[in-house]
């Protein structure tokens, strides 16, 4: 039994196995399959200032080895999730972070200011990444100045453990890392999705209601690994591995190119109990090839 | 209800027509208990092109023979390969998801289960279920040919059968709402399923007669537990989830033009 | 029987199913399998001033619903072509076009120039966006300014149809091809390959001899598509799209958001007579649906 | 040679060990003429995880009986689905690909077959069609245990069979490079195909003994015909396609480090 203990930024994982925003609910969508106590966190739904109806209908299509989603940010607000969900999902035995989406500024200093008071959440996850609404979102993940500056103004108010999430659809991102690193970001998460779309042939309309979406799953795992590579060689503060991870070695792909955790989303929706799977797996692999710790396969790719 | 993953096994798979496949699932342990309109998702194994679970109504269960029985409807690979499952093959299920049909108040209620297409798949046990509880069943199925009426005796077994096809092939001419029946008789409670343009038109007999009218939906999944949000039909309550708060809803909850 | 001809700049296609450069050889590697001439074009392989080695083995790896590859542009330069592969191909009763790769642009212009005197090779497509060569490649498909720097000299030295190949590595895809566009393409193609990653994770090395490679196959249709939409509605030019078409319906999708023509790479892999199969079904679609011609489909997407 | 896409009919699935399957095929139509060395690309259905073809050797080809085998290795998914293949399935096949092996020029020459592993696939018929045109054959095969060394009497039908395995259970204990045959005899031509290590010390072997040597490189491919570059080795004139140049070379032409 190697250990699996890590931190990352400000937080302390039991182990690095994450569950993605958007695709893990609150957690408790799952308590009936496995024993939530043994992720090493939890990164709940994309949170925003005020309540949102996020996209019409059709919101999902399924594509080659992924999907493409359109949820656009459905949530009840922030208050909601202080109020309602903040209560049932503070006991739980791991990291339960927020996921903060905002179409301005503002409203994501407002939503991490609320939060920095909430006892048992360690940290926020900026989602400066998010393909799947009009204003903001993406926009902010796609340039260095507009995601600089919501960094700068967030990390002004919260002082917890920040962790900002990448968007891949972009020329360099580790030059979008570098800028979030600077303004003073605990750990990047990457990737979010990458912008696809699909078409119904014989209905000749789009699949979704919005032409395009957020591609996940494990047709963008080569794409996010590649990413994970090259932020982790020009940042200093941790990298948060994800993008198409559905078993153990995935996931150890993501470590031994440089993630000091990983999150997995998707793969949760075919296989709930995914998570648990791939903590022993990582375990199982550590002992194998005689590692005392997770620590050890960090970036451990020889080239 | 506390929801399992359970890989059951196939007892059998009944051909029953081109389209239409009978899986007969079971189990070593006893099954759990499941409600009438619920739904389980499906994962489907060795078909290249299908990467996501499938959702497929409980058809019928059977405690006594520890039967789970799947209604598939061949539309693309993924019910393809279901339908392709031979004795002995192991089938991993998420189960028992989603709402159920709510039986009537009053034990008098006259009752009408109206499926169309692979929609009559929750209706039979909905008729064994209501049935059993002491309710005077009836089905309206309709389809487009008489070879996609199927498995007409078993639901003759909980209540009285009517059917319509489009060509007139079997029982009356036409679609499930010109049936005579609706004309002659007054339903309180229609359960629906099927295609959409179907479930409005009993929708809005039901809103004419002052019935009570539940339908199921079938919006594409993903999770089918409430985690991914994209299945999302827009209520007087907002958008909700169609595999949580549905697929069974009062037709005075949706925002449908009827 | 519908309408099947196709004109995409100066190009007369019988029909708009071409093959993707490096994916279809010269095409002979195929003959035993199909009748060459029923394709609308042939985009052979990637062609440089100069003999290349192209990278080490390995060169490939698998992905869920898709393939990376590492070539780098191995070929026996321009000369080798004109003086040997030429004579071969001249007489195959389709378009055979070339694609041109360069580290400088000097060595485009070169090439492009000893090109434009054949005959019987009416256009080529200019590959601006290889993920798998040190020096140039896709590093001028990733920035406007270097992009239009290399079409604009490639235009004035090549006067047959100019296919410009656009990298999907990038921000803004539209943005790169209004540039190629304002410098005079007849057309863009898109997309290249996505530069992923694989790792072996019991060696704990890369797969891939050069660490990084390009992503193609069903995986990044999604990706793809979207763009070939956003392309469509920026530019005049015709817009040919590939990446990840499979059958027949994966091509009228491209052709619904935009593209006037497709390309099949990796699907000859798998059925070295794909290429037939998605003409034969494009045409059925066609006559299904009432259309007169494969003109009536481009862009008609409804929104 | 003319290459063909085929789809040939599984005859017979025969389990040789936990990890090694001979999968029969055979065809209404006449199986083309294929040479020693030859490989197909196989195109694995109905595995979730398998996109590219799988390149598997000829491992003998009955003309009378107009069967082809397959030796599959259990490795990952693409062998796993090909080994659970049953009697009657159909399976897409590009062939014959590749070059293959030459036989040696003077009719009297002594010839070993050193095979490892899954390289002892095309070995079988090379053996077959050097014994056909008048060749003395022995075979040399090795493996890590007993259990793994499979066929055996097939070999014998076309030469002398010797084995070793690194763990003494059959043959000589140790690798095939040590087995007391070299030490004896003298050959004029090995033929090896196996782990690269062993094809190495074979290599090595036969250069010191000043003998023939022709080894079969299983590279990973794409395509499989020379149209992707994927697949290549260094020669002594650069990269070539081991899938149409290859997958024998002679070890002459090989940058090998030996
Ligand atoms: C709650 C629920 C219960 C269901 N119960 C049953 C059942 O008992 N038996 C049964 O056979 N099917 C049932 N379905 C439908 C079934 O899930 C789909 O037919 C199946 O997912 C199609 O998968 P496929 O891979 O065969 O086809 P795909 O290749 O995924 O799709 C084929 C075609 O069908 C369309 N399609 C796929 N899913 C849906 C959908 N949910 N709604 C509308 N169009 C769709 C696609 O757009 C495409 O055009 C149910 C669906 C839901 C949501
Ligand atoms: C010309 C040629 C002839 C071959 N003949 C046979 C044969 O007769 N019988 C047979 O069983 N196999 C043969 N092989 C090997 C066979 O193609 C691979 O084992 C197979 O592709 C593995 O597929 P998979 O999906 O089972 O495993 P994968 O999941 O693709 O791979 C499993 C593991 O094997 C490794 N691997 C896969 N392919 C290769 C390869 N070509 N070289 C080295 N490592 C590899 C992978 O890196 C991975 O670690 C041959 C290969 C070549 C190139
Ligand atoms: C249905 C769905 C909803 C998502 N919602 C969010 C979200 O609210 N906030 C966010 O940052 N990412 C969201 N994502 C992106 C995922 O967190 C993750 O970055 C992406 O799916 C890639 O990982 P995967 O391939 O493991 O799913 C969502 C993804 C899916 C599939
Ligand atoms: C093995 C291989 C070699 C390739 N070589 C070239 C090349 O020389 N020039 C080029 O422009 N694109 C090259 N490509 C990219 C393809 O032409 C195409 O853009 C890409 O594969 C996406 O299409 P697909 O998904 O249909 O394969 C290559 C792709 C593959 C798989
Ligand atoms: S399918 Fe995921 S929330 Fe309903
Ligand atoms: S595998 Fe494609 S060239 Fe050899």
């Amino acid at each position: 039994m190697a250990n699996l203990n890590i931190n990352i930024g400000k937080l302390q994982l039991k182990n690095p196995v994450m569950t993605a925003s958007g695709t893990f609910g609150y957690g408790s969508e799952y308590s009936d399959f496995l024993d939530l106590s043994r992720i090493g966190g939890i990164i709940v739904k994309g949170t925003t200032i005020r309540a949102r109806q996020g996209n019409p209908y059709p919101r999902m299509a399924e594509t080659p080895s992924g999907m493409l989603n359109a949820v656009g940010l459905q949530n009840k607000g922030v208050d909601y999730f202080i109020n309602h969900i903040y209560p049932t999902v503070k006991d739980i035995d791991t990291n339960i972070i927020v996921n903060v989406s905002g179409s301005t500024i503002d409203e994501y200093v407002e939503t991490a200011e609320k939060l920095n008071s909430l006892e048992n959440i360690p940290g926020i996850e900026l989602n400066i990444s998010c393909p799947n609404v009009k204003e903001g979102g993406m926009a902010f993940g796609t340039s260095c100045l507009s995601a600089s500056q919501v960094v700068r103004a967030v990390r002004m108010a919260y002082k917890k453990d920040l962790i900002v999430k990448l968007s891949p659809n972009v020329t360099d991102i580790s030059e979008i890392a570098l800028a979030v690193e600077a303004e003073g970001a605990d750990s990047v998460s990457l990737i979010n999705t990458l912008l696809g779309m699909a078409i119904d042939v014989e209905k000749r309309r789009p699949v979704l209601s919005t032409i395009t979406g957020g591609l996940s799953g494990p047709a963008v795992k080569p794409v996010a690994l590649r990413m994970v590579w090259q932020v982790a060689q020009a940042v200093k503060i941790p990298v948060i591995g994800l993008g198409g991870i559905m078993n153990a070695s995935d996931a150890i792909e993501f470590m031994l190119a440089g993630a000091s955790a990983i999150q997995i989303g998707t793969a949760n929706f075919i296989d709930p109990t995914v998570t648990i799977k791939v903590i022993d797996g990582i375990n199982a692999y550590l002992d194998r090839h005689n590692f005392q710790s997770v620590t050890d396969i960090i970036g451990a790719l020889e080239v | 209800m506390k929801k399992f993953m359970l890989d059951l096994s196939v007892k059998e798979n009944k051909i029953l027509s081109d389209q239409y496949h009978l899986l007969i699932l079971t189990s070593a342990e006893k099954l759990p208990e499941i409600l009438p309109g619920q739904f389980a998702e499906v994962r489907v194994d060795g078909s290249a092109t299908t990467f996501l679970r499938r959702p497929i109504s409980i058809h019928y269960i059977d405690y006594d023979a520890n039967e789970l029985w799947l209604l598939i409807q061949v539309k693309g690979d993924g019910t393809k390969r279901l339908a392709q499952m031979t004795a002995g093959e192991s089938l991993n299920l998420l189960l028992p998801l989603g709402n159920n049909f709510n039986e009537p108040v009053e034990k008098d209620a006259s009752v009408l289960l109206v499926g169309g297409g692979c929609g009559v798949a929750p209706l039979l046990y909905l008729g064994a279920h209501l049935k059993r509880n002491g309710f005077k069943v009836n089905f309206l199925l309709g389809a487009r040919t008489k070879d996609d009426l199927i498995e007409l005796c078993e639901y003759e077994r909980f209540g009285n059968v009517f059917t319509t096809t489009e060509d007139g092939t079997l029982g009356e001419r036409g679609f499930v709402t010109q049936h005579s029946l609706l004309n002659g008789s007054n339903f309180d409670y229609f359960y629906t399923c099927g295609p959409t343009p179907m479930m409005k038109a009993v929708a809005r007999h039901a809103l004419k007669t002052k019935a009570i009218c539940e339908v199921s939906l079938e919006n594409t999944m993903a999770c089918g537990i409430g985690a991914c949000l994209c299945c999302v039909t827009d209520t007087t309550e907002g958008h909700v989830c169609v595999c949580t708060e549905g697929p069974v809803f009062n037709i005075t909850k949706l925002k449908w033009q009827i």
